[in-house]
């Protein structure tokens, strides 16, 4: 309710997680407090997967959150475009086809016979790498080709690909570097290389409409610290890997292995910018893989990116085009 | 306190018109109030769907029979871990019940292990089993095996002594004394103890199934809830609260009230 | 459903006989056996030190006031209790559990929910191994000698006080045991049908020459079956007195001299009660 | 047969070493037999490691106090939910068992609700609660409940009649006759029913607690899993089965023994 | 532990009896009661019709083979048990449940298991709301008059059969019904304990007018303690002769006019038993 800035409690939420390392470092810098002033109120909160988070965000309990784009897109469509709107992105990269030394995948064509997991049925990365097999000629089991396309969840992808009941794996960090270092498994493919710019969207920042409307100016406050967090990653990149690591200490009791950090910022990009164009892509990819039900859906009005162009500006920034 | 004396009660199997009209009333007052509440408009639809919303969902799954497929698929792995811990279950049960010294050892852990969430195993069902049938059958075991246990010890325990007595002086012993006497005197309290087994199994399977994801009620529900697809998620709900009201009126019922019949329980 | 007339179920009864080695009572010897229960950390002592021999073969009543341990002592003799002190020797050898040489015939009928008269009846049977065919058809016959025909198929709570006594009756004598051990076996039933009962098991004991141990809390059937009447203390139950009753079988309870005996059994068991309460012992201590 | 007269059985309450040495023993072989696993090297040690690798877990899981933390909280939760769950149920299960109205339509939905897996009541939770504990408290007490009904229901049922009939000779009905006479009649199935609710209780707080994530043993458990951590999933399940066997020996066991012991069914 | 003696227990009895109003029996009347058991599909007629008028404060003693019924039918008298036809009425009111008015005393104690003797004597008035002291007070007075001085903190399977009827006896009476349905109360008991619990019995309804129905195998029993004595025919029960007793009490067992009664019931009884199985008729239809 907007009964003056006094009452207002600001509830963020986010994965204890690499790819989310922009709102683990302006959490823990204190830089959205201090742009919200002291008359607002951080409440955060911290998820294991998007579609909690969405809930969350349904249930008004969430008023700004980084998710990935599917859940996003999921969000937008299932509220029929009422309960959220993407504000800006968070990262980009960070996901890899792994496969399995023993495997012998050298080319595509080798892909064919294999078993390739994907951490979720109708996922980012399941999505990916469906409309990838496509693009090289190659059909699933379930359309009766000859790739098995098994979706399961990650850290039991990392079981069976070290038992070697997996040829590959097309996951996300930290899994793809997991995987590489302690399985000896190989890049097969960046999933970066297919995208324009090397470039493509891992994490959104999402705002709940009613929020967005009720505070616009909080919500810009919200995105100069994001702006800024981002600006300080790219220039302080070891000081991040410690923040982060000691945030997932923090938050989940137990932090990651340094090489695993490393490796797993290699592979990714920070960015604000919502890399409008890979949403659009992979969601008609995921259209015409049938995973968005029998009409398409409409996604116009998905980015309210006027309060990041504006502070943008103000930044003396380039502007970030909607599509 | 005078009745008529109606001569047919008893043998007679009539279909109770007043019982089935009394569960028609309460179920379509359920799905009126879950109507009414969705219309109010506190919870936006996409959050809180009405019972049209799901009956949608619940026609086109049908329609396209993915649904159909989901259950057969799912019925099947949960039938199979079922009976598997039913028959591991009452073996266990009744040496735990009946063995001091495994009572103390193994006993002493079947209520920690029934604690464990089904996840905990599913490390473990792909080591031993793989990507396969068998793993999720594996969870499903360990999720109601304990349970049927602590059941079937429950019941042995609470056995009235004299049956015993009378039994093992009539020279009953070992394996006959635990299938004629131990097993039957326990009846009513291990049927509870498969009621609660049956949940158990349900819920695993639901954990099981996302080992790897293929057409089922497991994938279906992680499905809807991926991608905040309420109206699948309740209706896959629907479906495990019908089959378990069926299963129970169709088997638990009329045994449990069978053996309370017999045993002399009934009132 | 027309009943069997008495000689009818008898001689069933020998009938069923023959289809065994009736071979005949065994002895029992009972030494120093005494029983302390706990309860709540209050001891009561049940039984203070029995000694007593029974010929194999014999027939011996039991009588005492209520709660003297009479039960205790027949639980102990069956295997199903442990005294606390003192051994119990049935055919020379001490007595280390339960065994169908000794069966015990309890005060409440301990019938099977689970299973019905017959069923009920089988079941001994059914422990030795006995076939389908053979087991129905020896327990139709106790069945029907205890007046319970008709009543085949029903469950223990289908029945009367009474009928399920004589149900659990049926399944003690369908064993066929060398010792019976009964504990107040005809206590719920009037007294013609008691009356017909002690018929039969006088029929029974004197055709096997079982060894027979029978509690009851009726001094003439005491005297009418038994060929020695043991008497009890209140508990802690020792034998205070012992009858030896020499009457010709088969006895008829008006027979004054059995009459005459009862009136001075009666007297002693009131006695033993009555002096025990002048000591103010109750057998309970804190 | 014959034995000495102990007249200090009873009343004191020894040690008994006896037992204490027999568990120690098994625990001891479990422990020798798991290590004997591990250094087999069937199975590579981050996919099944040894009791050392887990030790090594535990302590700097309890050196660093996180795993202290964890435990509180989460057995605050517990706790909490178990309690409710308690009374609610055995309120439900008496009014259940002794209605045949409410039986017939609410009863026979508690088998197939209690099959739903707990995060089908995650998102009811939000919508009610909102982040906060008191969304996991309902997670909880939806896990737990129906168990606990179908505990008590099974006890009020399997009541001998003859107590019920005495009571009511005696004037007791309503409340008075299922606080005297109902509930204590069956105590010994509610026992069992409690402690398929407690395991329950413990599964769902495991889902309840991802929710979100805070330091707790379900955030433990997920982390551990997440990051392929196989040591500290062991680790937390050994804290479960621990607790799980210390509520069991210190609250369960006891509690079951008085009952049977003073219901006559002791051997 | 001073066991007390006759006398006194008999007073405190007197004692009790103050605390409350003695407003002494209703009457009852059974008009065209009958009950049919369904086994399994099949019927069993347990009692054919029965009209039967008890005047308030007599005392009724049933007796009957096994099976006839007697049970059913204080079940139904006490409100515990549907009648298949007729009506019972109890002070002119027709009876619709059980009622504190009408205390059954079951042939199985069915003593409570959770509580022990004083607990479970204690049960009833605990109903009616009696504090807590006054409640230990009334118990301790049955307690003592059933002999159990010693055993208020016994829990039933702690106790012998008869000490279980008699705690189940003193359940009953402490609930000063006015009227007592008593089912084989004193089945279990010798026959010292018997007499003795005759003349407390006896006692309570001479002070209190109690109206009181009460089944017993033991003819004599019916002979000594009843106004009137019934007597039943083979299942399906129906009351085949009365008999009135007019002498005066307290009666002696051994009185000659008394036994001569017993003689002359008993024969009834054995003539309607033989004449029934003449007739072939179980009382058990297909
Ligand atoms: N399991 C038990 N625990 C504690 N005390 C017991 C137990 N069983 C019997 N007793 C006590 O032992 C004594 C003897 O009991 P028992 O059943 O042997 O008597 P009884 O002679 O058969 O009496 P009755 O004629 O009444 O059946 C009683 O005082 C009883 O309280
Ligand atoms: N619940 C029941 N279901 C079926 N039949 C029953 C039931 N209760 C009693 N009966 C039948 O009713 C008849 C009368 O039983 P009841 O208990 O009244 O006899 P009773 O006169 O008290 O005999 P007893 O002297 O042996 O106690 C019996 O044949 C019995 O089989
Ligand atoms: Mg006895
Ligand atoms: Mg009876």
């Amino acid at each position: 309710s907007g009964s003056g800035p006094k009452s207002v409690t600001i509830h963020l939420g986010y994965f204890p997680n690499i790819t989310h390392a922009v709102a683990l470092v302006g959490v823990e810098r204190g830089t959205f407090k201090q742009a919200f002033g002291p008359d607002v109120t951080l409440d955060t909160k911290t998820f294991n997967a998007g579609p909690s988070l969405i809930e969350a965000l349904f249930a008004g309990d969430i008023d700004i959150g980084y998710v990935g784009p599917n859940p996003a897109i999921n969000g937008y469509v299932k509220s029929k475009g009422s309960a959220l709107r993407i504000i800006a992105g968070a990262s980009s990269g960070g996901a890899s086809l792994i496969v399995r030394p023993g495997a012998h995948i050298q080319s595509a064509r080798d892909l064919n016979g294999k078993k390739i997991a994907s951490p979720e049925l109708g996922g980012t990365q399941d999505i990916a790498l469906r409309h990838y097999l496509q693009q090289q000629g190659l059909k699933t089991a379930d359309k009766g080709g000859t790739v098995q396309v098994i979706p399961t969840k990650n850290p039991d992808i990392v079981t069976l690909f070290k038992q070697g009941q997996l040829d590959g794996a097309w996951v996300p960090e930290p899994w793809a570097s997991t995987l590489v270092q302690q399985d000896n498994g190989q890049v097969f493919l960046d999933e970066r290389s297919l995208w324009p710019g090397h470039q493509f969207v891992t994490t959104n920042v999402v705002v709940r409409k009613q929020f967005l409307d009720q505070h616009p100016d909080l919500v810009e406050k919200f995105l100069q610290a994001h702006v800024d967090t981002v600006q300080y990653i790219k220039s302080n990149l070891d000081s991040t890997k410690t923040i982060v690591n000691s945030e997932i200490k923090r938050l989940t009791g137990k932090a990651l292995q340094p090489s695993i950090i490393d490796s797993s910022f290699k592979n990714l990009d920070i960015t604000y910018d919502p890399l409008a164009q890979s949403l659009y892509q992979s969601a008609d990819s995921a259209f015409a893989l049938g995973f968005l039900g029998s009409s398409k859906p409409d996604l116009h009005g998905i980015y309210e990116l006027k309060p990041l162009n504006a502070v943008l500006s103000s930044k003396k920034l380039a502007p970030i085009a909607e599509s | 306190m005078a009745r008529a004396l109606n001569p047919a009660a008893g043998p007679t199997i009539s279909i109770p018109w007043a019982k089935v009209l009394r569960k028609t009333i309460f179920f379509a007052c359920l799905l009126a109030l879950w109507e009414a509440l969705a219309r109010t408009g506190i919870w936006p639809d996409y959050l809180f769907p009405g019972p049209l919303a799901v009956a949608d969902k619940l026609i086109s799954g049908f329609g396209d029979s993915s649904f159909f497929i989901a259950i057969l698929v799912s019925l099947r792995r949960l039938l199979i871990g079922y009976c598997i811990s039913l028959v591991v279950g009452v073996i266990f049960g009744l040496l735990i019940g009946r063995n001091k010294l495994i009572e103390e050892t193994l006993g002493s852990l079947v209520l920690g292990l029934q604690a464990l969430p089904s996840v905990c195993w599913i490390p473990l069902a792909i080591l031993w089993f793989g990507l396969s049938e068998q793993a999720m059958t594996f969870v499903v075991v360990m999720g109601a095996l304990f349970s049927i246990i602590l059941g079937v010890v429950a019941g042995v325990k609470n056995t009235p002594p004299v049956y015993l007595k009378a039994a093992r002086n009539m020279g009953s012993h070992g394996l006959p004394l635990a299938l004629q006497v131990i097993l039957p005197a326990a009846l009513p309290t291990i049927l509870t103890g498969l009621k609660q087994g049956w949940t158990f199994a349900w819920r695993s399977l639901m954990a099981a199934e996302l080992i790897y994801i293929t057409v089922s009620l497991g994938g279906l529900l992680d499905t809807g809830r991926n991608l905040n697809d309420t109206a699948q998620v309740i209706a896959v709900m629907l479906i495990i609260i019908a089959i378990g009201a069926a299963i129970d009126a169709i088997f638990f019922t009329p045994l449990e009230k069978r053996v309370r019949e017999r045993w002399g329980l009934a009132r | 459903m027309q009943q069997q007339t008495l000689s009818h179920t008898g001689s069933a009864i020998s009938a069923a006989r023959h289809n065994k080695s009736a071979e005949g009572g065994i002895p029992l010897q009972i030494r120093g056996v005494e029983k302390t229960f706990s309860q709540r950390g209050r001891l009561v002592a049940a039984l203070s030190t029995i000694d007593l021999d029974i010929a194999a073969g014999e027939f011996v009543c039991i009588l005492g006031p209520s709660g003297c341990g009479k039960s205790t002592l027949l639980s102990i003799i069956a295997g199903l209790e442990e005294a606390s002190g003192g051994t119990v020797q049935a055919d020379g050898k001490v007595v280390q559990g339960p065994g169908t040489d000794r069966i015990l015939l309890f005060q409440e009928a301990a019938l099977f929910p689970w299973l019905d008269v017959q069923g009920n009846v089988e079941f001994g049977l059914r422990q030795v191994g006995i076939g389908a065919r053979e087991r129905a058809r020896i327990a139709h016959q106790y069945i029907e000698l205890v007046h319970l025909k008709g009543f085949e198929h029903s469950y223990a709570h289908q029945l009367s006080g009474g009928m399920r006594q004589r149900a659990a009756i049926a399944r003690a004598l369908a064993i066929d045991p060398a010792v019976l051990l009964m504990d107040e076996p005809f206590g719920a039933l009037d007294a013609l049908t008691r009356d017909r009962l002690h018929t039969e098991l006088e029929a029974i004991w004197s055709t096997t020459r079982k060894t027979v141990v029978f509690v009851t809390h009726n001094v003439r059937e005491a005297v009418a079956l038994g060929d020695r009447v043991l008497v009890f203390s209140p508990r802690p139950g020792r034998i205070v007195h012992e009858f030896h009753i020499d009457f010709p079988r088969p006895r008829s309870l008006e027979n004054h001299l059995l009459v005459d005996k009862a009136a001075e059994i009666l007297s002693v068991l009131s006695e033993a009660m009555e002096s025990q309460e002048k000591e103010g012992d109750h057998g309970a201590r804190a």
